[in-house]
C-alpha cells in the first residue's frame, strides 16, 4: 500500500449531520425514521435538497426484511433521478465510499445515510444468515457467539460481557468538497475485512482494525498515533473490544474514549460507524488542529473495520 | 401498526470441491480433514478451499484431529456452549460444539471429537468435542 | 451407459424468520381506511400528484405530505398480464396458485397505479383502457388483499 | 472525474447451475482470470468491489463469507446491491475508488448463485403492506410494462422475437454465455411457453449461476502499463421513486434511463449515440426491453426501436452491434450482469473479444438496469480521456 508517489487524499469537510435517538422500537417506518436524520442532516449542514449531489446509503436485506431495502429510502434521502449507491455494509463504509466520490472529482456534495431497526427481528439469530452456510451456520453460530469466542480469549470470560443495547435508529451525514471555514474535514480513511472463519484469524487482535487505520493513518499523515488525536470515537459492541481499539490503533492510553458516551447505552445495526463519525467531527469542531478518529465495524468479531481521521480547521 | 410478516423459504448451499470431500469423510469414515496448501505449509482446519494463511487454491488433504487443545470457548445463551479447537496436526482452529459438564471447559484443555450415530455428510456429523477420556 | 457422478454435497437451511414492521403513520391510517372498504391518497402540495400508496414524502419534490383526498375503488386498466408461472410465496414458502390476472389500475382520484389480481374469468374483456372495479372480500382486515381481485365493469 | 481505465478482465463459464463450487470458489475462477487478464497477482490488488443480491440466496453481508474468494481478506472490502444495477454500480465504485487516489488498482467482482435460492420470491419480499401479497417477481412486472409499451409503440410479438434471436445467436460466438442458440428462430421464440402474457420463455432472460471481474487501475497506472486499456469517460447512475405504480419507470418513459443517459452523454461528449459508439452492451433483462432501450439510449427517436430491429442496425453487421456478447438474454447471474456488460465492452475496446469482436471498436456503451427504477450508464474508449 505504501506509495510515495500517491498525492494525498483532497480534504472533505463533513458539513453536518444529525441522528434519531436509538430507541428500543421506533414506532415509525423505516422512511419516517429516517427523513427525521435526513431533513436533521441537511438543516445542520445548511445544504438545500438540490445542493446534494449524490447519495451513499447503508442498509442490510435481511436486516430489514425487505428485498433491495435501500428502495424503503430512495424518496427521503432526496434520490430520485441521482446517483444513489447502496452499500450493504456499516455507514462508516458509506461514508468512505462518499469520501472516494468526493475525491475521484465525480460529486461535489454528498449525503451519506445509514439506517437500522433491531426491533423487526432478533438480531443474532440474523447474523446467522451472515456467517458461512457449510461450516458454521448448521452449528447455530452468530456474531455473539465469535465475539464470546474473543471474549474469553480477551477477558477470560466464559460467555460475552455486557452487549451494547441494540435499538433502532437513522443517521445522516453531509460530506462536500467544499470546505466553510472552521470545518471539520476527513484526511484520511481506511476501511478494511479480515478472514471470515474465526479460527483462521488471531481472535485476541483487531489486526483488521490496525491496518484499517494504517492506511487512514497514512492519508491523514499521522505519524505518532499515540499523540495525534484529542478524541476517539469507536463502535464497540462489548466492554473488551475497546482494549482491541486501543491497542489495534495504537492511540495513547490518555487519548479520551467516546466523550459522545459511545455506544454501550444504545445503538442501531449499520449505523453505529456514521454515528462515530458525527460524534467525532462535532468532538473537534471549532478547535483547529485538533484530530480526531472515528470508527465503524461489522460481521463477526470486528471482522469488518473501518477508520476515518477528521481534523478541524 | 406493527405487522408481524414471516419469510419462510428452503436455501441450499454448495459445498463445493473441497466441501464435499471434508464432508463425506465426516460421514463415511468419521475422519476429520485439514487442507495442506503446497505454498505456504498451513494446514487449514476444517479443509476448505482456499488457504486460511496466503489464500491460494488448496488441494492437497490430509487428516487431523481427531484429538487437539482448546483455544477458546463460550456460552451463547440458548444456542450453546462453542469452542475453537486447535487439532493435532492442523495449524488453525475448528470451531464446534463442546459437550459436557461445563465448568470443565478450560484453554488448553484436550478434547477429542465425538461423531453423530446419524450422519448426512453435514458439519453436525461431528456431535462435539468433548474432554479426553469422556468419550463414551 | 453413463460414468457415475462424483457425489455433491449440499447444505440446506431453511430460513423461518419473522419481522416486525411498521408501517408509519399515512399508511396506518390508509389500512384503517380500507378494513372500512375505504380508500385514500395523499396529495403533494408542490406538484398535486395523489400518490398511492401513501406516503410521508414527495421524491419528486422533496416535501412533506399530509394533504388527503378520497380515491374510488374503480378506475382504469392501464395495463394487464397473465402469468402463467407459479412462484413460492415468501410469506408461506408454498407455491403460489397460476394462472393469474395481473393489472396495474389508475384508480379515479389517484395519479399513480395500483398493482392488483385481475379476474380472469372473461379474459377477452381485459384490455388497455377498460373499467375494472376492485371485488371486496365480505370482512375487511385492512390490509391490501382486503381486495380480492378487479374485474371488469360494463 | 479523475481518469480510470480498466486493465483486465475474466468471467466464468455462466450455467443454470454450478453445484461443484461454493460461492467463494465461483467467484476465485472469475478473479483469477482476471488478474491474468490484467498481467497481476492478487497483491498488487489495493481494494475490492462486490456485487451482489444477497436475498436470492438468503444471506446477510455475503461478503464476510465470499471475499477470500477474491483475495479479500485483509483488503478493503464492501458490497453494493441494487438488483440489476449492482454490477454497474459495483464497477462505478470501482471507477471512483481508482480514481480517488487512495488507491492504484481496484478489483470489481459480481456474482449470483440463482440455483442455492429462490430469485423470482426474492424479488417478490417488497413493502409487506402494500404488494407483498401480489408481487410476482420480473415476470409480471415486465409483462405489465410490456403490455403498455407494445400499445405505445406499436411493437409486435415478432419484432420482440428477432431481439431474443439476435441475443442467442450472439452468444454462440460466447464461451462464457449461458444459453447458446446459434439457430434460433423467430418461429422457436413463438412457439416457448407463455410466461406472462405477451412474455414467451424464450423472450426473458435466464438465471444464471456466474461471477465476474474486472480491473480497475488509477489513470497514472493504467498508462504506466502502456496505452493498451478501456479508459473511462463518462459514469452515470439514477435511481427514481420506487414503486411498481409510480409511473415514469416503465417502459414506455424509463425516465431514470434517460436521465442517466443523459448525463453520461454530456460527460464523453456523445451527441449521435447510433454513429459514435461502435458497440453496445445493454442490461435488456427482457426482449422488448432491449427496443425501449435503444428509445431511452437514442438510438433512435421513440417508437422507432423496431425500425432498428427490422433493419440489422445492431446485429453484429449493423451499423451499431448491441450485446456481442449475447446479452443479459443469455447469461443473468444478476449481481454479475452488470459487471459482465462492463467486462465485455471492455474486451471489444482492447481487441481480446476473439469470435464476438466487433472490428476497430474505439467507443463503447455499457448499462445497468434494475426493476425497481435504477439505472446506469457507462461509456468507455480505447483513448484516454
Amino acid at each position: 500500500m505504501a506509495d510515495a508517489s500517491r498525492q494525498r487524499q483532497r480534504d472533505v469537510a463533513v458539513l453536518g449531520g444529525a441522528e434519531t435517538e436509538i430507541v428500543p422500537e421506533d414506532l415509525r417506518s423505516i422512511p419516517e425514521m429516517v427523513l427525521e436524520a435526513v431533513a436533521g442532516a441537511l438543516d445542520d449542514a445548511a445544504v438545500q435538497w438540490e445542493d446534494v449531489d449524490a447519495i451513499v446509503t447503508a442498509s442490510v436485506d435481511l436486516f430489514d426484511g425487505l428485498t433491495a431495502s435501500s428502495i424503503a429510502v430512495t424518496e427521503v434521502v432526496g434520490a430520485v433521478l441521482k446517483p444513489e449507491t447502496r452499500i450493504a455494509a456499516d455507514g462508516m463504509a458509506a461514508a468512505i465510499h462518499a469520501v472516494h466520490q468526493i475525491a475521484a472529482g465525480a460529486y461535489g456534495t454528498v449525503l451519506v445515510v445509514a439506517h437500522g431497526k433491531a426491533s423487526m427481528a432478533p438480531h443474532w439469530d440474523l447474523t446467522e444468515w451472515a456467517m458461512d452456510p457449510v461450516y458454521l451456520q448448521p452449528l447455530g453460530v452468530d456474531f455473539l457467539t465469535v465475539a464470546g469466542l474473543q471474549a474469553n480469549l480477551i477477558a477470560d470470560s466464559n460467555r460475552v460481557g455486557r452487549c451494547a443495547s441494540l435499538g433502532d435508529g437513522a443517521c445522516a451525514v453531509v460530506l462536500s468538497s467544499s470546505v466553510p471555514s472552521g470545518a471539520a474535514v476527513i484526511t484520511g480513511t481506511g476501511h478494511d475485512l479480515d478472514a471470515h472463519y474465526p479460527g483462521d484469524r488471531d481472535l485476541s487482535t483487531w489486526s483488521g482494525l490496525q491496518r484499517a487505520a494504517g492506511r487512514a493513518y497514512e492519508q491523514a499523515g499521522v505519524r505518532d498515533p499515540a499523540t495525534a488525536f484529542a478524541v476517539a470515537e469507536p463502535s464497540c459492541m462489548f466492554p473488551h473490544e475497546e482494549g482491541l481499539f486501543v491497542e489495534a490503533t495504537a492511540i495513547g492510553k490518555n487519548t479520551p474514549l467516546s466523550p459522545s458516551g459511545g455506544l454501550m447505552e444504545g445503538t442501531a445495526p449499520i449505523v453505529s460507524g456514521l454515528t462515530r463519525l458525527l460524534a467525532a467531527a462535532r468532538a473537534i469542531e471549532g478547535n483547529p488542529g485538533r484530530r480526531a478518529l472515528a470508527h465503524g465495524a461489522w460481521g463477526p468479531a470486528g471482522q469488518g473495520h473501518a477508520v476515518a481521521i477528521v481534523e478541524a480547521t | 401498526m406493527i405487522l408481524e410478516g414471516t419469510i419462510r423459504l428452503p436455501f441450499s448451499y454448495a459445498a463445493g470441491g473441497i466441501g464435499t470431500q471434508f464432508l463425506i469423510a465426516l460421514r463415511d469414515e468419521q475422519r476429520i480433514l485439514g487442507a495442506r496448501c503446497e505454498s505456504c505449509s498451513t494446514v487449514t482446519c476444517p479443509a476448505r478451499p482456499f488457504c486460511s494463511q496466503c489464500h491460494a487454491a488448496v488441494t492437497d488433504l490430509i487428516e487431523v484431529g481427531p484429538a487437539g487443545n482448546v483455544v477458546a470457548r463460550t456460552e451463547t445463551p440458548g444456542k450453546g456452549v462453542f469452542g475453537l479447537i486447535r487439532l493435532d496436526g492442523a495449524n488453525t482452529a475448528i470451531l464446534h460444539r463442546l459437550v459436557g459438564p461445563v465448568d470443565q471447559w478450560r484453554r488448553g484443555a484436550r478434547v477429542s471429537a465425538v461423531f453423530a450415530e446419524e450422519r448426512t455428510a453435514g458439519i453436525n456429523d461431528i456431535e462435539g468435542f468433548v474432554i479426553e477420556g469422556d468419550q463414551p | 451407459m453413463t460414468a457415475a457422478k462424483p457425489e455433491l454435497v449440499s447444505v440446506t437451511l431453511d430460513l423461518d424468520m419473522t419481522w416486525r414492521y411498521a408501517s408509519g403513520d399515512p399508511m396506518d391510517r390508509f389500512l384503517n381506511g380500507v378494513a372500512k372498504g375505504r380508500l385514500e391518497a395523499l396529495r403533494c402540495p408542490e406538484c398535486d400528484t395523489r400518490y398511492l400508496p401513501p406516503r410521508p414524502f414527495c421524491g419528486r419534490c422533496n416535501v412533506a405530505m399530509d394533504e388527503w383526498g378520497p380515491v374510488s375503488d374503480t378506475g382504469t386498466l392501464i395495463a394487464w398480464t397473465v402469468v402463467h408461472l407459479s412462484i413460492i410465496d415468501g410469506r408461506t414458502g408454498e407455491p403460489r396458485p397460476s394462472p393469474y390476472g395481473m393489472g396495474l389500475v389508475q384508480l379515479d382520484g389517484a395519479d399513480t397505479t395500483l398493482n392488483h389480481y385481475l379476474d380472469t374469468a372473461d379474459p377477452d374483456r381485459l384490455s388497455i383502457g377498460a373499467r375494472v372495479k376492485a371485488v371486496w372480500r365480505d370482512e375487511l382486515r385492512g390490509a391490501m388483499d382486503d381486495i380480492i381481485h378487479f374485474e371488469v365493469v360494463p | 472525474m479523475n481518469a480510470v481505465a480498466v486493465i483486465g478482465t475474466g468471467q466464468t463459464n455462466h450455467a443454470k447451475a454450478r453445484p461443484d463450487v461454493t460461492q467463494p470458489e465461483l467467484i476465485r475462477e472469475a478473479v483469477d482470470a482476471a488478474l491474468v487478464d490484467a498481467g497481476l497477482t492478487a497483491d498488487d490488488i489495493d481494494a475490492v468491489v462486490m456485487s451482489n443480491m444477497e436475498m436470492f440466496e438468503g444471506r446477510a453481508l455475503p461478503e464476510l463469507w465470499v471475499a477470500e474468494g477474491a483475495y479479500g481478506t485483509g483488503k478493503p472490502v464492501f458490497k453494493i446491491a441494487t438488483g440489476g444495477t449492482s454490477g454497474t454500480s459495483a464497477c462505478i465504485a470501482g471507477f471512483h475508488q481508482a480514481g480517488s487516489g487512495a488507491f492504484d488498482t481496484v478489483l470489481v467482482v459480481g456474482f449470483e448463485k440463482h440455483s442455492e435460492g429462490h430469485t423470482q420470491t426474492g424479488m417478490a419480499l417488497v413493502d409487506p403492506f402494500w404488494d407483498r401479497a401480489v408481487a410476482s417477481g420480473a415476470l409480471g412486472n415486465f409483462a405489465l410494462s410490456i403490455s403498455q409499451y407494445m400499445a405505445e409503440r406499436g411493437v409486435t410479438e415478432e419484432h420482440a422475437a428477432q431481439v431474443a434471436v439476435k441475443a442467442r445467436r450472439n452468444a454462440a460466438n460466447n464461451p462464457h454465455a449461458h444459453l447458446q442458440m446459434p439457430d434460433l428462430t423467430i418461429d422457436d421464440v413463438l412457439k416457448s411457453r407463455m410466461l406472462a402474457e405477451p412474455l414467451h420463455l424464450l423472450d426473458m432472460c435466464p438465471q444464471s449461476d456466474g461471477a465476474a471481474a474486472i480491473v480497475v487501475a488509477s489513470g497514472d497506472t493504467a498508462r504506466k502499463r502502456g496505452p493498451k486499456a478501456a479508459w473511462v469517460h463518462a459514469a452515470a447512475t439514477r435511481h427514481d421513486q420506487p414503486y411498481l405504480g409510480d409511473l415514469d419507470r416503465r417502459l414506455i418513459t424509463t425516465r431514470a434511463l434517460r436521465s442517466a443517459a443523459a448525463s453520461a452523454y454530456a460527460q464523453a461528449g456523445i451527441t449521435d449515440p447510433l454513429r459514435d459508439f461502435d458497440i453496445a452492451e445493454i442490461y435488456e433483462p427482457a426482449s422488448y426491453a432491449e427496443l425501449a432501450w435503444y428509445e431511452a439510449l437514442e438510438f433512435c427517436d421513440d417508437g422507432e426501436a423496431r425500425r432498428l430491429i427490422d433493419d440489422g442496425v445492431t446485429s453484429m453487421d449493423g451499423e451499431l452491434p448491441v450485446n456481442p456478447s449475447g446479452g443479459v438474454l443469455s447469461t443473468n447471474p444478476v449481481g454479475a450482469s452488470g459487471v459482465i456488460r462492463v467486462a465485455e465492452a471492455s474486451l471489444q475496446l482492447l481487441g481480446r473479444a476473439g469470435d464476438r469482436q466487433v472490428a476497430g471498436a474505439k467507443t463503447a456503451l455499457a448499462t445497468g438496469y434494475g426493476v425497481y427504477a435504477w439505472s446506469d450508464v457507462i461509456v468507455l474508449r480505447s483513448e484516454m480521456p
